[in-house]
């Protein structure tokens, strides 16, 4: 079994699921002969043809409507939005529509729909290129967002993704795609959605993270480790709904939480993980509750662009200090 | 006005002042001409040839019959929006020829996506009275029609609707399936962009989709001639590359006609097209609002001489196809059904607060069966059961 | 002095600053002749001219991109969108360009704009009328984002909100332009942003809430009062950036924390409040963080309006539970 | 490719299968036409009059030096990416006519609103090589442009700006200025509902507003024909109400006359207008992009045929304006210019990490003061000082 990137993975996703459900069909801007300017769906209009991959007009509101009409007539779509900074035209149909068409018609029309679109900075991209505002799609009812954080899980939840009878908005984090390559069977397995994962145990201290910023996450558990202090890490996988049962048990054990994102922290979904444990953890918790993220400030342009993603000295330093404070 | 043909444009104005380029060596490379139909003036008489389906006398019976049907449930609704029985209403009150007509151009298959006003075309498609009366009374079986199960609810969002259609078309396309969509639109709503992507994008791929503003002249307090500088709206049609036409919206016989053709290219493989129907608001925009405010009486007034139902009864009659009698009849007939179905609404039960989490994923998530306990609980308080 | 409702109140707000400050230009859907569907706008066409008030095409997101044009061109535009359902197509020049207009232009290029909007639900309106989306606004980063809970607040703080340099968001809750009558002095005086407001003094739990909801906490804490309970009412004001000092002084005091809103609960601005204070309150805190908020479901269609927007008993239950838990 | 007059789609095309309505009788209500302006051919000879500008040697002259100078600074960004000194760069090989010709019609007060490829027309309005550096390497001094001051930055986001221009332009109509707004936007980009809503805003205001779209052929990989069934690009005006020509975008001459006939009548209250330049893109869409994946090499090279650099100077030698001599000079002018902007670029420091909060807000909030002091630390951390 080759080890592939995450971008490959996603791609090997498209073509499983293509393959083996006729109705699902890809569309996105450059999604066809160019393959997706990433090359997410690379090969797949060679393979499936030109009504199964269609390139759309630059439109976004254009694209997440017609996956609407789509899927409540007989399709399942996949469509791609370039960047996540290009999403907020599509925002209308997928708060109106997408996300309550079943619930307003009470089941008579549904809208299994993916919507995929690269997530966060990190790769000296050009300005609105960097976004990470998942935090925006979170709070919509109706509607799940997950975020992979590795070539096999991006495997395993674009599948499920595509196989959910609801809307799924599908955040690929830019670093990773070709970050890593692992080996991943293109085996059609999907994995759970609205279920975290334990990247490590660890019995000192929990840390929340997901997509890119699991890569600075680790690093600190793995430097912390040697430090002696034992640190759990926690994918958060689906962001919505959030499997807030397993982020219980573990701060049960450590007593101790930091949550890391990208994103900006206000509002973001570091803020209801935070809420959900203070409501239902509170007594577990020996020390405060501490977010590592982004800044409350526009995504600067790449020369700062390190300054602003949380590094893995911030959150070194954030467990620490959360190790010398409460009980 | 808009809704009268005497008042459109005339063709190629030249505004005072306009670039230079006019007058220069310049070579033509594309043209492009609206037209505008009208089958029964303003008084019944036919001024074009009419179009097959007029030979079949109950069908055009049928039609006037929806008209009819149409206002008494209309009229109703308001009534019932006065006196606290219903949300907020918006009345379709001189739209009945276009919204019949385009109903009775589509075929059951097809898939229609509404705004919020179109009660002729749903009814004729077979939408319930009561429940569309649900939909307003605030619950969303009324969403649910028991037919057809593929038409598009009613869509408040402005102009979001005209995508759906696109994508339902492109759905039709990728699956082979001989059918259309068809689009609703105010003149408002094609200042909206998605209106323009929707267009556009069902062009690029010829997508058998047709789209129907309906031209009333006002979107709530904005008259056309604000939303637009276009002298007409059926040329919107010509940034998508797509045809576009105008046809006289009080005149039943030509929307259908009109509206026909159109899906039967589209279901040929031709592609979309864009009708401006023609037509005028004679109510206020919602019983929310009040026209008075930014409407003069006198617009109204006349507006009210172009009427959709005078028209065709006048056309029935001359044609020896209706009489006083069959008229009082179908009023009685009409007025019953509709207290029929006003009397059964009255009789369902409110949903219970389950019903905001029912339908909201296939199956539901388990924080959410916590605030469906919570919503029980607070609910059976509030309503003492 | 006559008593005024809010809407009345706004309607003046805009008068004063139009008659004090030429560069302010109203704009948006029916505010002309019309005065705006909910008539905060109304008279003003007829006193400064169809320059100065103009209805737009039925557009959102020319609205919104229209303001950044005039403003970075010698305007202060105040733009009203019709009711917060439709600001979406509205959100990507309020995300990708008002917001961070003075930033990407280093301060060369400002956008000194106030977008109004209805807010929250609770009036038997028709669907998609009834939203409270307000999280989205406050996690972007470079705009504020205000709501008031009195038409005296509505007055200074809109005054406040127009004089500002920057974006702000102006969210008017529907269920109050009507609901009371108060005595606001025509005289220019704004009140202060980023600060909350202390709507009730207490001493045995926090409640931290704003808009619409105050009146259901209110009603709560006057209940409870006759209950033997004291409690603190805090009215956010400005829900971004939040003033969590006066929250976390209240909460050193109380000991007890629930946060109250309309909208949905999954990364709602209470779990912002929640998170800040599970930062710097913690050992503050003597019972969990509760929050009493809208359901993650689809605002329903008016039938079930009540049973969507928390009640007064919800609330009354809520800090009855926090006062039975911990020390 | 949409940048050869000769493949413009034959005028009134009528589908083989369309709405049987063009059989029908109908009225017309509004005709439109489209026409396309050359003033130079590809070989650089005059094929209409010369405008008044054309007359003056050093104003041409002025014209040709910007296009090279545009070129060679461009491929020198290429190179910048390619060898790591720069960020991904959207290079405008073969744009320069365009570019150069658009800002040479615009006054100095006008306010343009660009898109990411208009090097020419800012470097006509003042915009220095050096702050295109510093945007393109990441940093976002490179939009405090030092002059002019209030023109738009870059626009990533397609289609917006073009509402930005919209709002300058009521801005100055309320404002009671005699100054217009420009907004640039490529093919790709006409497909954005943002870009509908802005021409028809400006048609229903007559806004002293001009749209210049670029049509280049593609839109990264999604060629024109793929965008869009309209059979020009120009056409899109008539969905405003506003007028709307072609001009070949390779000829200088053409593009300058052409804006500043419609910059004039705008700033004259005439309204807006939609130009469409035919041009073609004749790199890849960015330093990151490789069109080979997509487009054949047969179009790139007969696209090379009609480049505007050789029409320009075909021209001026022509006209005995210019020399083997006076090019020679200029190329080896302009490269010293490009290497000197070069290396002042590279002598610059890099922003702190307090760029990030000093212009978020006018004055910076409570809590931002906080994360600005958690910057700082990390910042120093990571760069060791
Ligand atoms: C996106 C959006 N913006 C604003 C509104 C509020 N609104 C409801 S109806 C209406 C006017 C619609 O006018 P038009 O399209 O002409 O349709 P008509 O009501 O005349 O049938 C407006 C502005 C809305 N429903 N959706
Ligand atoms: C709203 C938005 N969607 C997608 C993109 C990604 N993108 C960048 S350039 C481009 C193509 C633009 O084509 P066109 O408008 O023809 O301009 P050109 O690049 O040819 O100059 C796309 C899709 C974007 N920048 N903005
Ligand atoms: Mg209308
Ligand atoms: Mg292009």
């Amino acid at each position: 079994m080759a080890k592939i990137t995450m971008i490959e993975a996603i791609a090997m996703a498209h073509g499983w699921e293509m393959q083996h459900d006729p109705r699902v069909v890809v569309i996105g801007q450059d999604v066809g002969a160019n393959g997706g300017v990433f090359r997410a769906t690379a090969g797949l209009q060679q393979r499936f043809g030109k009504d199964r991959v269609q390139d759309t007009p630059l439109a976004e509101a254009a694209i997440a409507g017609m996956s609407v009409g789509m899927a409540t007539h007989g399709l399942k779509p996949v469509a791609e939005i370039q960047f996540m900074g290009f999403l907020y035209p599509a925002l209308d149909q997928i708060v109106n529509h997408m996300s309550r068409m079943r619930n307003r018609t009470r089941g008579r029309l549904t809208c299994p729909v993916v919507m995929r679109m690269p997530h966060g900075g990190g790769i000296h991209a050009p300005e609105h290129h960097s976004e990470s505002t998942e935090s925006m799609l979170c709070h919509i009812p109706g509607i799940r967002v997950v975020c992979p954080s590795s070539p096999a899980r991006a495997y395993g939840l674009l599948l499920a993704a595509i196989r959910d009878p609801d809307p799924v908005m599908f955040l690929e984090p830019v670093r990773l795609y070709r970050a890593v390559r692992q080996e991943v069977a293109d085996d059609g397995q999907a994995l759970p959605l609205d279920a975290c994962c334990i990247l490590r145990e660890g019995s000192d201290a929990t840390i929340v993270t997901w997509g890119a910023m699991t890569i600075e996450t680790l690093r600190a558990a793995a430097e912390l480790e040697k430090r002696g202090v034992s640190v759990e890490v926690i994918d958060l996988c689906t962001l919505s709904p959030i499997d807030i049962e397993t982020i219980l048990e573990s701060i049960a054990k450590t007593g101790r939480l930091v949550i890391v994102h990208e994103a900006a922290r206000n509002v973001g979904v570091g803020a209801e993980i935070a809420a959900l444990v203070a409501e239902h953890g509170l007594f577990d918790l020996q020390a405060p509750i501490r977010r590592v993220t982004g800044f409350d400030t526009v995504v600067p342009l790449f020369q700062l662009e390190q300054e602003y993603i949380p590094s893995t000295q911030r959150i070194i330093d954030t467990v620490q200090l959360t190790l010398t404070e409460g009980a | 006005m808009k809704c009268r043909p005497n008042n459109i444009w005339p063709v190629n104005t030249v505004p005072e002042i306009t670039p230079a380029w006019h007058n220069s060596r310049m070579r033509n490379v594309a043209e492009f001409k609206i037209q505008y139909r009208q089958i029964l003036d303003p008084r019944g008489n036919p001024c074009a040839p009419l179009p097959a389906f007029a030979a079949d006398a109950d069908e055009l019976r049928r039609m006037y019959r929806m008209m009819v049907l149409v206002r008494i449930f209309d009229a109703k609704c308001v009534n019932l929006q006065r006196t606290g029985q219903l949300g907020t209403y918006p009345s379709c009150l001189g739209h009945e020829a276009t919204h019949v007509g385009v109903g009775a151009a589509m075929l059951p298959e097809d898939v229609l996506a509404p705004v919020y006003r179109e009660v002729g075309t749903q009814l004729w498609r077979g939408v319930t009275m009561g429940e569309m009366l649900l939909y307003w009374a605030g619950d969303e079986r009324g969403n649910d029609f028991s037919q057809p199960r593929h038409d598009f609810a009613w869509c408040v969002p402005i102009a979001t609707q005209t995508l759906h259609a696109a994508g339902a078309a492109m759905a039709f396309q990728v699956l082979k399936q001989p059918r259309c969509a068809l689009a609703y639109i105010g003149d408002g709503g094609t200042s909206e962009g998605a209106f323009y992507e929707a267009i556009n994008l069902a062009g690029a791929r010829k997508l058998p989709v047709v789209f129907v503003i309906v031209n009333n002249g006002w979107a709530i307090s904005v008259p056309v001639s604000a939303q637009t500088a276009a002298e007409t709206l059926a040329q919107k049609a010509i940034a998508a590359g797509i045809p576009g036409v105008q046809v006289d919206g009080n005149d039943c016989i030509a929307v259908r006609q009109t509206v026909a053709e159109a899906l039967d290219a589209a279901r040929r493989g031709a592609g979309p097209a864009v009708i401006e129907a023609l037509t005028y608001r004679l109510s206020d925009h919602t019983t929310a609002d009040d026209a008075s405010r930014y409407r003069g009486e006198h617009e109204l007034k006349e507006a009210w001489n172009l009427e959709p139902m005078i028209r065709m009864r006048e056309f029935l009659s001359r044609s020896k196809l209706w009489d006083a009698a069959q008229e009082g009849n179908l009023q009685q007939e009409c007025a019953e059904q509709v207290e029929t179905a006003v009397r059964m609404h009255f009789q369902q039960s409110k949903p219970g607060s389950d019903a905001m989490f029912e339908h909201l994923f296939a199956q539901l998530p388990v924080h959410l069966q916590e605030q469906r306990a919570t919503a029980r609980r607070y609910a059976a308080k509030v309503s003492g059961h």
